[in-house]
Formats: structure tokens, C-alpha cells, sequence
């Protein structure tokens, strides 16, 4: 690794695993982030992004698991993966805790996943030195 | 006067591309021998090598399914392939036969239809 | 100031993105928007395409594109003090 | 009621709750339908509209409910409301069957709708007089 | 034919639409479809536009365009022999 | 050197108008004072009759807000208002205050922000 600026970033991802290449996109470009040496403070799922953290998900045989594919990153990496509490809410992802508070009877935020208000966006804003979006548009 | 299905999607923008498909095998399986028109961007589902991997579902190996299916009725959207900037040559090589339409046929073919879906 | 695109978009969409790019910005085509190069003619900034999603879409790129990998991507948003994804 | 042409409907639902304006239409075109008269043979979730078929969802207040919305239009007039089984299964979408098919642990089906294969939509293409689409783009 | 349109499209998606639409044909404009007013000239054949869309988006309709709700749009189905929903 | 965040979408066909505003709120929580700028199809938000009653979220309300959460920096992209055909007697009402920028100034607007994100 050559001697260079080793940055602090912050990857938003606002697709879901429906759009598969920018779904895809947004790993692969955390994964070198990562390989370079540069410091990833969080990855924000926002939007459709928060459907990446269900684990009630079962793709296809030869589809992409964007979900485990996710999960293997942040335990080799100890990445933070926050999902967006009100973007969950709203399509149906809920951890212990929410499924609690409103009585769902049921849960199914993947591990390695953890709801996080927009604070936490915010607050990378500050902290970050790059905000990087992926799924923008769909 | 079965169903059908038109391509409007790039192949790994999202699934229409697939879902589409699906929609087209289960249609020939009930033996309602679906037709197929492509166009606009759909016309890029045509340009795949097939040779070539994808970490998604392949769209071009499920075109060489058609014949098995029974699914023949192939059409392409003429003025399309302007519009996609695609040069007419590299349609020479699909695996499946197809009929170029003009706006008049397409309209025609819309008409002769029960039921039309747009992917 | 890095420009990512990662849709197909209208003419009149990319056109509008070109003009409000300025000659030391660039411009990263990347999944589905690879596809834009084909509307594409004489950049006044530089234009770089993620191969890998050209190939697989079967697409070939314009001569006056750069190829782009992942970690090139990554040393553009580096390089760039910030960066737009459209 | 004037006399009339009264026919068979298959509607597919396209577009997820995300969508908010398309997915409202399709549930106030199924209504209007059925207060017309017309049969409506069954609603068919596709793609994102799977995602309707979520009971873990909680709009934020004041937000529309359309999963709340479509579960009271199916026990006021005894609707079939078919959820594409591979489009849920690759959206996270299970019911008490596939969750422990696939082992998952838990379910979020919501009552009042069905899982259902492809082979239901191609059997309505053939029952059915009239075929219309909500959501087919985004 | 009857051809729903739910989404604002560019302006050549939208014209080549049109160019498909045959005088006895129908066009309905619906939610974000409602938009595409704005860029419509003389009709070929009759274009419906959902009153309650536009009224909730501040838009005011085309004077060539009909006003439709929902049971309307039920009765356009009916008369037509299918629909198109781009 | 805080945040752009650039609306671009209709107010109702998906939930991009809302979620843009939620960030713009909370960055403003946070003292970040954001900056918006609209652009394109976004223009649409500013033309909602705030007494006409919706559905969904009123994104019309939302934007008597601005000035109770210190939103100040509001910008109109000059070009996107013949693209939508609006006529510019429309944008006379608004509840907020903002200026019209051309090419040049958007472009200058968007190297004058640290981050940048389009809704």
C-alpha cells in the first residue's frame, strides 16, 4: 500500500436488492474502500436500501445474496450497516425492540444490520470527510 | 389472441428483464404461446454475449430457452433499434427468429392481443 | 467535483448533467449507466466507464472514455473533494 | 345498477407502497370496479407490490396504510389477493409454510393475502375479460 | 386499445407512445402520468386525465384533455377490448 | 461547506420529495443548515395548493417550515422552469425565500458543498 490520504467515508445506499447492479455496486465499492485502507465511518440503507436488511429474504438459486453478502462484510470488517428506523418502519423491517413497541409479534432485521434514526446520518455529514450515494435514481 | 409481453428494460437494471421472462415460460407451460416485443432500451436484453458471466440471473441464456418453450412469436421494434444506437448486425447472430415491425405493425399487434404487459 | 451515473438516462436529462459539469469535474458511467455513453459525443471533462458493466451489457466503449475499476473509482472520490450521484 | 356489460377482472399490482400515488390507484380502481358490479377474479402482487403484503409494516402517522387499506377491501367482498410466491420469497415476504420451509424462524404475511405461483396470473390471463396493470413502471 | 400512463416520461418515451395510439384509442393520464400534459399537442384520439391528480398537484388540465375518475376509468376498461399500462 | 440536497422529483410518485425533506430538517436539527436547490421535475413541489388536501403527506405544508427550522438557503434552477412549462407568476407565493440560479451558478453552488445529495 503506497503512502497516500486515507479518508473517512460515509456510503448511503438507496437501493433495494431489486436493482440489482446498483445494489451490487454499492459492496463492491465498499469492499475497495476498505481494501485501500480508508476508514468506512458507517453505510446509511435509506429508502429502498433498508429492504437489503431483512433476513426473511431467500433469492433464487443463482441469484445474488445481496443481504449475506452484506453481512459477511461487516463481520470481517466490523462495519457499521445502519438501516434507517422510519425508511424500515415504513416498509416492514423491524428489530426485537420495534416489533415490541408496536406488537408485530414477529421480527426480521438480519444480524449484523441495526436500525438508527437519521441522526446518524447527519451526523456522518460532519464527520465524514466523503458521502458517497448509491441508487440515487431507479 | 393471447397475451403480449412487452421488453422495454435493460437487462440488470432491475428484474423486469426476468420477471418478464418468468411471466412468458409459465404462459408457454399453460400453452397460451405468448409473443414478445422488443423495444426501446428492451432491445439491450438482445446484445448479451452469452458466453460472458454476470454475477445476476443470465438473460442471455434463458433466450435460448424460447425454442423449447414453444415461443415463437419474436417481434422487434424497428424504429428501436435507431434509437438504441444498435447496429442491425448484431441481431444477426440471436439465437431465436424473430420479425421487425414498423409503427403500423406494432399498433396491429397490440390491437390482436387480449392482454398486453409492458416490462 | 466527481458526477456518478448509474441509470439510463433521457437525452435531455444527460444533456442538462453534461452542461453543469466543468472541465477539472469528471464523470463515472457505472451500471446501467453505461448505456448513456452511446448518446455521448466530445466531453469537456473526462469520461470514465466501469468496464466490467459495459462487458457484461455486451456494450463497447467509446474511444474517448477512460476504463474504470472499483478501486479507481474509489481513488476518484479521493481525488475529488466531493461528489454528486445523479 | 343500469344494465350492462358486467366482466370478468384480473388486476396486477406492480408498484410497492413506496409509489404511493400508483398503488392508492390500484386499490381505488379494484373498489370502483366491485361497486360497479364487475367480478374481480383476483388482485395479483408482482415485483414491489409484494411488498403491500407486509404485515410488519407501520406507516408513520398520518401516512396512508394500503396494506391496512387492501385487508379491509378483502374481507368486505371476499377478494383473492394473490402475492407472486418468488417475487416474495426474493423480497423477504413468507408465510407460515415457507418460513419454516426455509427455516427462517418467522413470518410477516399479512392476513388476507396469499402466496401464489406464477401458473395463478397465467390462469387469469385466460379467465379473465380484461387484464390491467398498476406500477408497470417507476 | 386503452393506453394508462402513471409515470411523467421524457418527452421521447412519450411521443412514441403517442405515435402508437390509434384514433379509436384512448389515452388516460394518471398519477405522476398527469405531468405529461404539459408536453401533449393536438390529439389524435382522446386523452382522459385523472381530475383528482391534477387538482392534488397543483396542475391545471389541457383544454383538449377529459376529465376521468376512477369510475371512468372503470367504464374506459369495459368499452375497450384491452389495455396497456406503460 | 455543509450539505446540497437537490430535489428533483415529483411530489407524489414516490417517496423521494418527503425523504429529502426529512434529511433537510434533521441536518437543520443538527445546525447544518442545509441548502436546497430544485431542479428538473422538483419544481413540482413548489406548485401544491397548501389548501388542497391529500392523501399523502402534504409536501406543501412541509414547506411553511422552513423558516421555523432556519432553512434560508433555497435555490431555483432558472433553466428547469421553461423545461416544465411553469409560469413563473406560480412561483411568486411561495411561503419561503429563494433565488433563481443559471448554469453558472448552479455549477458553482454545487463545488461550494462538502456533500451532495439528489432526491
Amino acid at each position: 500500500m503506497p503512502a497516500m490520504n486515507l479518508l473517512n467515508y460515509c456510503i448511503i445506499v438507496r437501493c433495494g436488492p431489486d436493482q440489482q447492479s446498483q445494489a451490487l455496486s454499492a459492496l463492491e465499492f465498499t469492499k475497495a474502500l476498505l481494501a485501500q485502507g480508508h476508514n468506512v465511518e458507517r453505510v446509511f440503507f435509506y429508502q429502498q436500501g433498508v429492504l437489503t436488511a431483512s433476513r426473511l429474504r431467500t433469492p433464487a438459486q443463482g441469484e445474488l445474496n445481496i443481504t449475506k453478502l452484506w453481512q459477511k462484510l461487516q463481520v470481517e470488517n466490523k462495519l457499521e450497516l445502519d438501516v434507517c428506523i422510519a425508511a424500515a418502519l415504513h416498509n416492514g423491517i423491524v428489530d426485537k425492540t420495534e416489533s415490541e413497541r408496536y406488537e408485530l409479534g414477529a421480527h426480521n432485521l438480519a444480524s449484523g444490520f441495526q436500525l438508527a434514526g437519521l441522526g446518524q446520518l447527519a451526523g456522518a455529514t460532519i464527520a465524514c470527510d466523503r458521502v458517497v450515494t448509491f441508487g440515487a435514481s431507479q | 389472441m393471447s397475451t403480449l409481453i412487452v421488453m422495454r428494460s435493460t437487462p440488470y437494471g432491475n428484474t423486469n428483464a426476468k420477471d418478464a421472462l418468468d411471466i412468458a415460460l409459465i404462459l408457454a407451460t399453460f400453452e397460451q404461446s405468448p409473443s414478445l416485443l422488443y423495444q426501446g432500451a428492451g432491445l439491450q436484453q438482445l446484445l448479451l454475449d452469452s458466453q460472458h458471466t454476470t454475477p445476476f440471473k443470465h438473460i442471455g441464456n434463458i433466450l435460448n430457452a424460447f425454442p423449447i418453450y414453444d415461443i415463437e412469436q419474436i417481434y422487434i421494434d424497428k424504429a428501436s433499434i435507431n434509437e438504441q444506437n444498435i447496429n442491425l448486425d448484431r441481431l444477426n447472430d440471436l439465437p431465436v427468429e424473430y420479425k421487425l415491425l414498423d409503427t403500423n405493425q406494432v399498433t396491429e399487434l397490440m390491437h390482436n392481443h387480449q392482454h398486453i404487459m409492458v416490462f | 467535483m466527481l458526477h456518478i451515473i448509474q441509470t439510463h438516462l433521457s437525452q435531455a436529462d444527460l444533456a442538462r448533467l453534461i452542461d453543469l459539469a466543468q472541465e477539472d469535474d469528471a464523470i463515472v458511467l457505472m451500471d446501467d449507466g453505461v448505456y448513456n455513453q452511446t448518446q455521448l459525443t466530445k466531453p469537456h471533462c473526462p469520461i470514465y466507464v466501469m468496464q466490467s458493466h459495459t462487458e457484461m451489457r455486451g456494450l463497447v466503449d467509446k474511444q474517448f472514455t477512460k476504463p474504470l475499476d472499483m478501486e479507481g473509482l474509489v481513488q476518484l472520490t479521493t481525488n475529488h473533494t466531493n461528489s454528486v450521484s445523479w
